[in-house]
């Protein structure tokens, strides 16, 4: 990696050039407008100067056809989240320019396609500097295919950025290495002819508005939350998966169907997600690592499987890639509206939240261990952005990874005992596990109270002993469950909480309060239950805590109230319009905030 | 040897039918001389799911309904061992009704012994969805399964005619072990609590393995043979339908079974992140 | 009502002679003993007495046979709950007096059945009086008849107690009225063979062991918590149920089965749980007042539809009759372990929880009508035993019944609309609403977002109008919320927080508190969601407050601290083994943790 | 007249066949001239479920896989509304599969529109519980529905074959209308996004409505006729089975009509209070 394409010396327009080590990139039109894949171009081609990327989309409730948007970040540092503006922007239609609009830098520049007409009128500033060049009509007329409009696109693109032509066409022959030669040619032919537009509009080569920063970051994996945490169930050995299709879970599903069976595992699409996890959870009873996903309305079908496992001591790791609710709610929409769900039911679980793309590997890795350890549920909250943006995040350590069985028993320590219950009341809460197919473990399973034994019981004190045995699991992992990160000055007496996707954002923030003046520290929790004292500890030690969370009733400052923090030191910050925070969200909010105290 | 539980003592009312069905198993299980240890016996909530902890083998008891998704699971993930589901009819075909019909499709290798007494026994003998409640015939469940492609093995069995029950539950458990697919065998078990049917129903039933000239692997005939004897007010017991249920299809490796070690994997793990890198 | 019967001026062992006005008895053994029948022929001679009653039962999970106890308070005063406690027991077998002989009264009396031989030696203390009476082997010797074994009882008990023995007999045939004449002699010569045996035994007329007071109470009702909600269902103008069978709400089902068919509606026995809740949605959606109810695991499953209902803005009251959780768990046991799932998920609902089982009534009224207010799910939360407890109450005030109706459009009202749009933004958050079939006011209904025609929309500025348009419905009858109970010293530093079962039990605990020097208040919400400021002040106002509840977590603290109760002024009570509280229970803690502060 | 919604235009991709499905149920109101305010289209969630928003008809978004329980409370509630369910065959038979059996069973008054592309549509194209996968067949939906005892109408339309499907929509409202009880309609209804279709099943097809010797009563003809077609890798279209759905059954008042005023229910309330009474 880390291929240095040099900036072509300015010419003209010196003075309006602007230098960028951080660009927001949205490319929108009409689904099938190929804006996507503009997108990933320009991804390619940054990625090959060495930025740090960070790519979104978003695609509008309709099928086929109806407004697409797609979003890249490209910067030298890394950011884990879009910025508060877009830099430049690719419309294929008038609906993108108006969606654009309101969030477009003043000094920004709009491509416009302009074979149907001029963009619309009165709705971009007037400090937009809009280039119209008719891209359908020139891949229709001079190439006989609508498709080719992306590297059109693209060729002009890598005019108003600055790039070497003979570098973007490389970066372009990169990505399509794998296309046969004949289509290749047929694209790099619409590259030039998007490059041959840019000359005669205003975007010669060699004089470029704008130029951008070389990277310099070392190889990274470009990823997303959903493949992250996909990856690291495999490597933790997780051999069973069992999923229904929903949005924004079901590219885990699609990752394992592909993956699992390479590696003598199995994903399923289950009739449902009551199906699901109990697919996953007949599995996991025979000791294969497993684990079942959903998002929202299919989460919450799958907590009473959840509360079998809680109950019958079964180890499961669930994710939830969180969406908007409530019911079917806005499905491609971020919100983080289900730790009410996650932590309901009277019985032990653990619920960890990847901080972000790179940290889902960890914790899948983590909450497939964890999951043998405790004989018990496992949730992972991820949320829409966290699932499905792709960023670029340093590549993982595989030599490192270890297994935990936990208390699992093999043939040979079985057949040493005098003596096997399955449910044996221990210290730590965990009683050692024979699975089926082992001589003399034969045991019963079961989602009632029962005895030792396995055998069903109500009677009041073996009750009482079995509630506390399973409680004892969780406090006997407590001390390692995964702490949060923290950003910040450590003796602010403002803080900052809120987890998963947030996560970025708080950070690009504190960076800006801090240049106001207001010191924060952040904390970003990645066990949300049980409640960490980290967590009750940060908002004591603090005058003010916001805590900032994508949902419209403040449940992480709910969850963290009942864990013992004081509520009257937070101030909740909520957002809930399925469109993610923005550091300048933040930091208006809390510069008022602060200032009127 | 290791000691473990001791089987329970049965808590079902004295003449329930759901003796025969744990006799049967038993038999079956001594006949085919399988070790309990290989044996998993998957159990629904009802009067009927409490049968796994009579046997001594491994056992467990499901979530109301979802006994079928859940031995699946196990069926797949560790292929060697000997899994038998068993249940309610209210488990079966109210509450699981819709895992029913996709395990049938999917044919995983487990047998599944419905035990059907028309109510349900143990939340006090409301009507199941077998109930024949006046002029409105209950759902026959084997008629059901013969409607969805992949079924591979449908029979019924009476709980009081015990030799057929204990060659029927040997004949499931044969198919399955041959990796034939998903066996269903209904059983008639009455509740002599809510629903006594035991003089009805056997007056009612036909026995299909005492007519020589009945084929069970004529899918359209089978159906037919049910609703003609609907009409006549009677029902068909024996082996109803069977198909080699796809002998020879790819059966998923015993996961269970496998080394996850990572460091045995970790070119390929390798190749797939760099499938990643920028 | 009120008939007195007059006790016998006592006799010899007027020393030992205890009156009571307040008295525990138990009645046990196997199943189909009949100890049911003989504890529900003493309830009917206290009623006939003026007693204040209270009944519940403890069955075994076997399915028949299998231990099977009736316990029933009979008091002067109100007692809401069972006594610490038992006075006398009647017993038929070895276990019955094993499992009863821990909570004995010292100078308890024991009837025990010793047909099959002497009751078990070394389990009661020395100080009890124990009866052997071989009451089966009179039954089947003498009459022919096991059955009858309950007359032959109860005939031996009224002597214990001191009860006139035409007395008796008029209370047994006033019960068994409306058999047959001859099945009426029958039980009739059961009886006075008890009396006859009494008298060979120890027991003469005249000369009773002890003797029992007077009541004096107005005509009651004798109810559980189930029939209680059914009713009030009905008479709210309840019309559509559905449910599927789950132990302990079924009672809900076969009631409405059996009377809303009398008033044109019908309940439905669903093929499960989603179907159940969608069942209702749909007759709701249709103007009707429906409901669905379940307990812990089927109440999970519906979680589904009360998500939309709080999205798609339907009116339905939802009773989830707790049980002894996870997962299947203890499906007899008394338990309040759902509140986390009732308050899960993004959206607004109220959730209230009946004081007692006349409450149930009220509130089912009031949860009826308040779905018709805000469009929305009513969560009722009931719990095993005020579901299934019976207890005398004052009889129900059926003239001040009024329906309201909220913001449904009269067809005409709706003709007189210029545009009609079902999800309006008001001020209230609430919208008038048309049913199908009325001209002019087609609509949409929807779980998704969608914009104020009902049409799908994931637009952020209508998102989040629409959000917090729900949200304003909650806020809209915030003030008509149901008050929660209070007893006892207004100006106590040490409160008790409890809701349902726990209500009467926190009382009788208050008495002996006040008696021991401590004085208590104690607060009983009635309303769970939203969290009432009257809640959050009860902790805030006190020194310390003792927050007792039945499940194992501490979801009521955890569900007040979320509200902005200080968590650190709580110190929970948990029972989570199955058997109710008792009042001395939390005397003796409460008494032991504020000596030790 | 007061405004309301104006329906909005479909948001299907071009070429969908449910294009045509709107197309026929638009007709059959039409043809049968119902006002609009007395129907209502319950649907599904899937590309399908979204045809309640084009016709101007009031109209319900339900959970995925519930429509048939809520459309059953709608019908039961207010049986002068014309009820029209539609969805996805994910919803009907994946998800929604049990309650699919116990609606059939149930036969309530009204009309279930399934659009099959055998694909989930809006998830993007994953293989639905009718998808011929290699070897394995889907679930014929039509044969599934007639093992349940209480089938009253079932049929097959394309949803390329406008005419037909238009008579089958108008057939089955009237089985409704008439309280003949729950009207099955599966129409083949192709994505041409993730797995265009129309060829191949139009070559499938064999259409019964124009077989004069096929008697659409005899539930074991019906079911071996499929079979029979199945073998030769064909299926059937048009009315496949009806009964006279137990006409004259009780049907349930219309409760939403009904006054609920306490005070005219006052006595009898008072009875059952006093039942209660000690
Ligand atoms: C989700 C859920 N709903 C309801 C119940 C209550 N329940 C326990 S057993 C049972 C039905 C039993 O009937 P069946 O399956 O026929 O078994 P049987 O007792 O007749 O053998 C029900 C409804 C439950 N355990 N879980
Ligand atoms: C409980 C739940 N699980 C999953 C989903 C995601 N989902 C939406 S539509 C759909 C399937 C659509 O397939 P189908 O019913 O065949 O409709 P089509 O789009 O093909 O018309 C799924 C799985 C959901 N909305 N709810
Ligand atoms: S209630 Fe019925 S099904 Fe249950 S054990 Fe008794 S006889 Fe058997
Ligand atoms: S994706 Fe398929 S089913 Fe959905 S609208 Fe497009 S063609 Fe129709
Ligand atoms: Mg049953
Ligand atoms: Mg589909």
């Amino acid at each position: 990696m880390n291929v240095a394409i040099k900036p072509e010396p300015s010419g003209g327009q010196a003075a309006a050039r602007r230098h960028f080590s951080d660009i927001n990139v949205m490319v929108a039109g009409q689904g099938g407008d190929g804006s996507l894949t503009i997108a990933s171009l320009l991804s390619a081609l940054f990625a090959h100067r060495g930025f740090h990327l960070y790519s979104t989309s978003n695609i509008a409730s309709r099928i086929k056809g109806g407004h697409a948007a797609a979003y890249l970040r490209a910067s030298v540092k890394p950011s884990g989240c879009m910025g508060d503006v877009i830099d430049l922007l690719v419309a294929f239609d008038d609906e993108a320019v108006e969606i654009a609009a309101p969030a477009m830098a003043p000094d920004g520049i709009v491509v416009f396609d302009s074979s149907k007409g001029p963009p619309p009128t009165g709705v971009l500033a007037d400090t937009i500097r809009v280039f119209e060049i008719p891209i359908g009509r020139l891949a229709v007329r001079d190439l006989r295919r609508d498709l080719l409009k992306n590297c059109i696109g693209f060729g002009v693109v890598t005019r108003i950025l600055g790039i070497d032509d003979k570098d973007a066409e490389g970066s372009l022959r990169h990505r399509f290495r794998r296309i046969p030669e004949a289509a290749m040619e047929t694209n790099i032919d619409a590259f030039r002819l998007g490059l041959a537009n840019a000359d005669e509009n205003g975007l010669p080569a060699g004089d470029s508005p704008w130029t951008v920063d070389e990277g310099g970051r070392e190889e990274h994996l470009m990823i997303s939350g959903n493949e992250a945490f996909s990856f690291g169930f495999l490597v933790a050995g997780g051999r069973f998966y069992a999923g229904y299709p929903i949005t924004p879970a079901t590219e885990i599903l699609t990752w394992l169907e592909r993956r699992l069976p390479q590696f003598g595992g199995i994903a399923m699409q289950a009739e449902d997600e009551l199906s699901a996890i109990n697919l996953a959870i007949g599995a996991a009873m025979t000791g294969v690592r497993a684990m079942a996903g959903s998002s929202g309305p299919g989460f919450v079908l799958m907590q009473e499987g959840v509360s079998q496992l809680g109950s019958a001591e079964i180890p499961l790791v669930v994710v939830d890639c969180q969406r908007a609710g409530p019911s079917t709610g806005m499905p491609t929409k971020v919100e983080q509206n289900d730790i009410g769900t996650m932590i309901s039911g009277d019985y032990p679980r653990v619920v960890l939240a990847p901080a972000d793309q790179g940290d889902c590997f960890e914790m899948s890795i983590f909450a497939t261990n964890l999951a043998q350890r405790i004989q018990g549920p496992v949730i992972a909250a991820l949320d829409r952005a966290l699932s499905q943006d792709s960023t670029t995040v340093k590549p993982f350590d595989l030599s490192g990874v270890e297994l935990d069985t936990g208390k699992r028993l093999t043939p040979d320590e079985i057949a040493g005992l005098k003596e096997y219950r399955r449910y044996l009341i221990t210290d730590d809460g965990v009683s050692p596990w024979a699975v089926p197919g082992t001589p003399g473990g034969e045991n019963l399973v079961t989602g009632n109270e029962r005895n030792e034994w396995g055998l069903v019981s109500a009677e009041p004190k073996n009750r009482k002993r079995m509630v506390e045995k399973r409680a004892r699991k969780i406090e006997s992992v407590r001390g390692d469950l995964p702490k949060g990160k923290r950003w910040g000055d450590a003796d602010a007496a403002i803080g900052l909480l809120g987890f998963g996707t947030v996560g970025a954002v708080m950070e690009r923030a504190a960076e800006r309060l801090a240049k106001a003046g207001v010191e924060v520290q952040i904390l970003q929790p990645r066990t949300l239950w049980p409640v960490l004292d980290e967590t009750v500890e940060f908002i004591r030690a603090r005058r003010r805590v916001y805590v900032i969370e994508h949902n419209a009733i403040g449940q992480l400052a709910h969850l963290v109230s009942g864990g013992g923090a004081p509520k009257e030191r937070m101030v909740s910050i909520l957002k809930f319009d399925g469109t993610p925070f923005r550091a300048v969200d933040l930091v208006d909010f809390i510069l008022e905030q602060e200032a009127s105290l | 040897m290791t000691k473990t539980y001791t089987p329970a003592e049965p808590i079902w009312c004295a003449g329930c039918g759901d003796f025969g069905v744990q006799g049967a198993i038993e038999g079956a299980i001594a006949q085919l001389a399988i070790p309990k240890h290989d044996i998993i016996i998957m159990a629904g909530i009802g009067c009927s799911g409490t049968l796994q902890n009579n046997v001594g083998t491994y056992g467990y008891h499901a979530l109301h309904g979802r006994v079928l998704p859940t031995s699946t699971g196990v069926a797949y993930a560790n292929p060697e061992l000997t899994v038998i589901a068993v249940g309610g009819d209210g488990d079966a075909f109210a509450i699981g009704a819709g895992h029913f019909i996709h395990t049938v499709k999917r044919n995983p290798n487990f047998v599944y012994i419905v035990m059907n007494n028309s109510v349900y026994g143990l939340t006090k003998g409301q009507d199941s969805p077998t109930m024949d409640a006046g002029a409105a015939h209950g759902i026959d469940a084997t008629r059901l399964a013969l409607s969805i492609p992949g079924a591979s093995f449908i029979a019924r069995g009476f709980s009081r005619w015990s030799r057929q029950l204990q060659e029927l539950t040997v004949a499931a458990m044969e198919h399955v072990r041959a990796g034939r697919g998903f066996a269903f065998l209904e059983v008639l078990s009455p509740c002599v609590t809510y629903h006594d049917t035991y003089v009805t129903w056997e007056g009612m039933l036909e026995n299909l393995d005492d007519d020589p000239t009945y084929d069970p692997t004529d899918l359209a005939a089978a159906f037919a043979r049910g609703v003609a004897l609907e009409a006549q007010g009677r029902m068909p017991a024996g082996v109803i339908f069977r198909s080699d249920g796809g002998a020879g299809r790819k059966i998923p490796p015993a996961m269970a079974l496998q080394d996850i070690d990572p460091a045995r994997h970790i070119d390929r793990y390798n190749d797939i992140m760099s499938s990643y890198a920028v």
